[in-house]
């Protein structure tokens, strides 16, 4: 660095920089060597605005709050786009479907920790989700676990008691020769083994129910693994409590500080291009046993409204939750970075500022109830200090060891310049694509449940306690059988009968970004009222490559305009959400990937409706119209072959079928249901037969279809479609509700075997064990 | 047979040792510090204790251990003894 | 004693988080209950409370071994306490981690608060958390735990641990055990069979498909599965019209030796 | 400072293990057999090596192994280093 731009302060371990002589090449150097990831417009704007010298907590400062995790600087940036631009992806997309929607049952919205929405008895639901991507891939256990414990925190951070979690993985694919691995880069199977259990260790041993997730396998996914963890809480309405006053102390309770995760935000942005092993500081041991004693001390606390707000720490650790706290209470603060338990002795001030040391919360506390929360973290066996003061200066300032280490203006600090990302069109275009007609269906049925993306989840889902707190009502995995379940219902009152229906959809092989998105909010509403939800609340979560490639972005545009589109076609809003950016390695962009989690209510969980088949002689039903789309199918992608019609969403016609169904759940009228996706009708038919041991014969000349091949009918994934087991003296009253609405009567519960007809009269039968033997492999 | 020792890598915190430490003193002990590492005892069917050596360091590398966190110490055993 | 005069204690330290859904189950039976940090039960001791529950969870975060630590906390803290309790014909209960504790600090099989065990739950043959509902069938009814069941019904409960393999230090242990009808629980076929160590149904390979033992006395017991967790008809992964599950009968068979207490 | 390693009676089945060594076959390494076993190295205060032999004994005893399926194996280190 040149001469005359940095020198140390008076004795402390720290060091001040002068911009004011800083040329542009120096403003670049210093943001890379201080790891701040911010661009020379960036530092040029902080250059601007300061006529004195900035010290490295302060640039630190900038370098975390002005980072994509915690300013979202992409989805609030403008957008070049052909002919236009778009003046901010949250705000013109995503935020806006829900602002038009103006739902009053959305309580809290893109503004605290997580998603708050109206439940029953004067409680909220709380939703969030996150990924922990890079983490994963550098140290799979911790970072997945990691990653569970962080969500979990956004949920404390808005009050909530956590009910539930939610986990969506996506790795490379697991018979990857290791030859092809570029040095560093971990084996997609043991990320995978290490994920999964760091996902379970750190639910089960939170004692909170892992219900519901998806796990996809693809080598769009060797370089960047993708790994998304939710949580759901509960709260009552009137203890959600965000009113940080003047004058309130600042408490830091739970795990201590130390260097590790130190940078684990610019981390999270850089480009993943470095060998994995030397990225060491971010690797994070996991915790669940501290965060489990915050858990009961937040909640007591809560319950005793002790505090005045609160919030986790989770990128920008300190820095962000402090600066943050104070900026949304239009207040400032005064932290003493003295307090702060550390994990090692000799951390530099900006390390303690900016590290992201798992299992810790902020609060803000009047300080008549300073000593009673003192007490409850006590109690807990739980380290806290008071970290500062809230005060009406509108700054962000910092203490050391007597010094003042960091002045600065929050206002400044929370309005960053605005990126402008340009983007190209992006679209898929059909080609027509040749499949060869099969010539045993039953063969290519087999093949797809053996496929590792449609197989029996149940080896993963037993290490998950989805049964711990024994509010979990419809299990992801249905009886013995283990049948999959489309969404999992908690019931998480006791003088209630009403459950939170939670579900997901996701479709990252479907090529065009916007019907790929709509088809994954059209599923997560589908299997969301398969089991009886309705009233579904939404939460995206993007998982996308360099936003400063042109065709990162234009897909992204593509999509964020679906979710518009498609949230108020189907009259359910965003609540919640997050993007994770920059996911790249050697071996290119991560596959985009849209995570759409739906978390709707039934009324009454008695009424939910699960997959398994429940009586022989019931009559069986396909609802909606099945079409040519075939595009990145299960089907076309077991065989290698691309084109074909992506599937699209007519969603004044899914909402027909969807109202239709939920009156025929209301009614009684359902015995079973399942809905149609990955592996088409097909798979969705030998699900439900595997779930419970009970044969079925299906007719494909009765299935509502504009396909005139036996396997692509069977095999296509035209979104809309359900498969329903209709209670057989109930028969009259469902055709009546749904007439008018697309089904067709095509087939009946019963029999020894799985048993298809085709469109030419020919039967085709397989064994239910058969079936189930290719399912669970083995 | 190989014995390979996985532990945490030096400056990161032992959850584990931690709470052993706390609960060996709560019993009286006087304990100051405790680091829990695990231990791989594998049979293998090798030649010679160098081919042992590049196996172990090869298990560490793909399954056994993360150099992002851990360390390991392999030891090639010789001579009688078994895993059990 | 009158129920209304009863009351349970359900015990926690860090890492124990099976103790809320307990509580419902117990108070919906009509149980004044309360959960209490070790601490705080080392302060004002066991002496109010007639049912002692060792709740599942993590206690310690299963460091060292499942309940080991929590296990020899009770022997550093309140052996004599809870000698008391047992003496007095007063109930202890452990379900999952709770059981795991027991063992470890030796309260069960013998329920003397032996300082090594004479028994282990280890962990489980799949080496996974396993994570099912099972058929356990009951071996012997009319004990305090199993008051109103009869020998050979089978429940429908859930399991969720990944250390919970019993083995008996001997094969005399055992012997003793069965010949004593301290083998309250075993897991069973859904046609009523013992297991028989057959995977799943048998979900961490148990001798004897041990899933809940007791003291001589009967007045201590603990047990894998959660009956906590099939307390009422709707947590049942069939759904039921009934308004309560298997669970319950365990739990009505405590409130009956309360009130007769 | 005392090593203690923990590990399964002889004779007795090892699912970790096991599912080591089916992980580390299906990686084509030729292995036969795997045990895991666990180490403390505790950090104690004590004078000389059989005092601190002894404390770790009852350690096990009290704390570190179950009888019932394990055994131990103590070792006094001596010299410098330590639990880190
Ligand atoms: N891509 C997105 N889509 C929808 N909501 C978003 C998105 N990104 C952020 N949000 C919302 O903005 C709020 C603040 O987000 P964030 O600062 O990332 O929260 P946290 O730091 O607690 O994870 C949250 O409610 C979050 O759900
Ligand atoms: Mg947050």
């Amino acid at each position: 660095m040149r001469e005359g731009l940095i020198r140390a302060l008076r004795g402390l371990p720290v060091v001040e920089f002068d911009l004011s002589k800083a040329e542009d090449g120096d403003l670049l150097e210093i943001s890379r060597t201080m790891g701040l990831a911010l661009s020379l417009g960036e530092m040029r704007a902080i250059k601007g605005h300061f006529s004195r010298p900035l010290t490295d907590v302060e640039l630190q400062t900038f370098g975390q709050t002005w980072s994509e995790h915690c300013i979202h600087k992409t989805f609030k940036g403008i957008i070049e786009v052909e002919g236009g631009r778009v003046n901010g992806l949250l705000k013109e997309y995503i935020m806006k479907a829900t602002r038009e929607l103006n739902k009053p049952w959305c309580y809290s919205v893109f503004e605290d920790n997580a998603g708050l929405i109206e439940f029953d008895r004067g409680y909220l639901v709380a939703a969030k989700v996150e990924t922990h991507n890079h983490p994963s891939a550098v140290e799979p256990f911790g970072g997945a676990a990691t990653g569970v414990g962080g969500v979990i925190r956004d949920i404390l951070g808005v009050w909530g008691e956590p009910i539930a979690n939610t986990d969506v993985l996506c790795f490379g694919p697991l018979d990857l020769p290791y030859e092809s691995l570029p040095p560093g880069m971990k084996h997609p199977k043991y990320i995978y083994k290490g994920v999964v259990a760091g996902i379970g260790s750190y639910g089960n041993n939170m004692g909170i129910p892992t219900v519901s997730g998806a796990i996809f396998f693809d080598s769009g996914y060797v370089g960047n693994p993708v790994v998304y963890c939710g949580c759901v809480g509960i709260l009552p309405k009137e203890l959600y409590i965000k009113n940080t006053k003047e004058g309130d102390y600042a408490v830091l309770a739970g795990g201590r500080t130390g260097r590790d995760g130190i940078h684990g935000v610019t981390f999270a942005s850089a480009d993943l291009l470095e060998d994995t092993d030397t990225l060491r500081p971010a690797v994070q041991i996991p915790n669940p046993l501290i965060e489990e004693r915050l858990r009961r001390a937040i909640i007591s606390i809560r319950d005793r409204r002790l505090a005045s707000g609160i919030t986790d720490l989770g990128g920008g650790g300190i820095s962000c939750a402090t600066g943050e706290m104070a900026h949304r209470s239009g207040l400032g603060i005064e932290v003493n970075l003295d307090v702060v338990h550390l994990k090692e002795p000799d951390l530099a001030p900006w390390e303690i500022w900016v590290s992201e040391s798992q299992e810790r919360m902020l609060l803000s506390v009047p300080g008549s109830n300073l000593s009673d929360v003192l007490e409850i973290f006590e109690n807990e066996d739980l380290e806290a200090c008071v970290l500062g003061r809230f005060d009406e200066s509108g700054k962000l300032r910092v203490r050391y060891r007597d010094f003042t280490v960091c002045d600065l203006d929050l206002e400044f600090l929370y309005h960053p310049p605005r990126v402008t990302r340009r983007s190209c069109k992006v679209e898929y275009l059909p080609v027509p694509c040749n499949v060869p007609e099969p010539k045993d269906i039953t063969e290519e049925l087999l093949r797809l449940l053996s496929d590792p993306n449609i197989r029996s989840r149940e080896e993963v889902v037993r290490t998950y306690d989805h049964e711990v707190r024994g509010c979990t009502a419809i299990k992801p995995l249905q009886g013995d059988l283990a049948g999959p379940n489309d969404a999992a219902v908690i019931k998480p009152l006791k003088d209630s009968w009403m459950g939170v229906v939670i579900s997901c959809g996701i479709n990252p092989f479907y090529p065009d970004p916007y019907w790929m998105a709509a088809a994954s909010i059209e599923e997560a509403i589908r299997n969301n009222a398969s089991v009886g939800g309705r009233r579904v609340a939404l939460l995206d979560n993007f998982v996308w490559g360099n936003p400063e490639r042109e065709d990162r972005m234009g897909s992204l545009v593509r999509a964020a305009e679906a979710c518009y589109e498609f949230s108020k076609a189907f009259d359910a809003p965003f609540i919640s959400g997050k993007d994770s950016l920059y996911n790249e390695s050697p071996l290119g962009p991560v596959r985009p990937t849209l995570l759409i989690t739906g978390i709707g209510i039934l009324p009454d969980i008695r009424k939910a409706v699960t997959v398994h088949l429940k009586k022989e002689g019931d009559p069986l039903y396909v609802l909606g119209i099945t079409k040519d789309e075939l595009a990145g199918s299960a089907y076309l992608r077991s065989k290698g072959i691309n084109g074909g019609e992506c599937p699209k969403v007519d969603a004044k016609t899914s909402k027909e079928i969807i109202r239709a169904l939920t009156k025929a759940i209301d009614s009684g009228l359902v015995a079973a249901c399942h809905d149609v996706s990955e592996g088409g009708i097909g798979v969705a038919a030998a699900e439900m037969a595997m779930a419970s041991g009970l044969g079925l014969s299906l007719d494909l000349r009765d299935v509502p279809s504009e396909v005139k091949r036996s396997d692509l009918v069977l095999f296509s994934e035209s979104t809309s479609r359900f498969l329903v087991e209709v209670k057989k003296d109930r028969l009259r009253e469902f055709e009546e509700v749904f007439q008018g609405v697309i089904h067709g009567r095509a087939g009946v519960v019963g029999g020894r075997t799985f048993k298809i007809v085709g469109l030419d009269g020919k039967t085709w039968e397989a064994s239910i064990s058969e079936l189930r033997r290719a399912w669970r492999g083995g | 047979m190989v014995r390979v020792e996985v532990k945490l890598k030096k400056g990161h915190f032992d959850p584990e040792g931690d709470v052993t430490a706390r609960s060996l003193k709560d019993l009286g002990f006087p304990v100051n510090n405790v680091r829990v590492s695990k231990v791989y005892t594998v049979d293998v069917s090798v030649g010679d204790e160098k081919e042992a050596m590049s196996l172990a360091r090869e298990m560490c590398r793909k399954l056994l251990a993360n150099p992002t966190k851990d360390d390991f110490i392999i030891e090639v055993l010789t001579g009688e003894g078994g895993a059990d | 004693m009158d129920l209304e005069r009863a009351k349970a204690c359900i015990a926690r330290v860090g890492g124990t988080n099976c103790d809320l859904e307990l509580k419902v189950a117990l108070e919906d039976l009509g149980l004044r209950t309360e959960i209490l940090h070790m601490k705080e039960i080392v302060k004002k001791g066991l002496a109010e409370y007639q049912l002692l529950v060792f709740p599942g969870g993590f206690s310690y975060g299963d460091y060292v071994r499942a309940g080991a630590i929590w296990g020899k906390e009770v022997h550093s803290k309140i052996k004599s306490e809870l000698q008391t309790f047992i003496e007095e014909n007063k109930l202890v209960l452990g379900i999952c981690n709770g059981f795991q504790v027991m063992i470890e600090a030796g309260i069960l099989p013998d329920g003397e608060i032996a300082e090594v065990p004479k028994a282990a739950l280890a962990n489980n043959a799949s080496s996974k958390y396993e994570c099912r509902w099972v058929y356990v069938r009951v071996e012997r009814g009319g004990t305090p735990f199993t008051e109103g069941l009869t020998n050979g019904e089978i429940l429908r409960i859930p399991v969720g641990h990944g250390e919970g393999r019993f083995l008996p230090e001997s094969e005399e242990v055992l012997r003793e055990l069965i010949k004593d009808g301290c083998v309250l629980f075993r897991y069973a076929l859904p046609s009523g069979d013992a297991a028989d160590g057959e995977y799943p149904y048998n979900p961490n390979g148990s001798v004897y498909d041990i899933a809940g033992i007791c003291n001589k006395r009967g007045n201590i017991m603990g047990m894998m599965p959660h009956p906590e967790r099939a307390f009422f008809g709707w947590q049942l992964p069939e759904g039921s019209d009934s308004l309560y599950g298997d669970g319950k009968k365990i739990f009505q068979g405590i409130i009956k030796y309360l009130e007769d207490y």
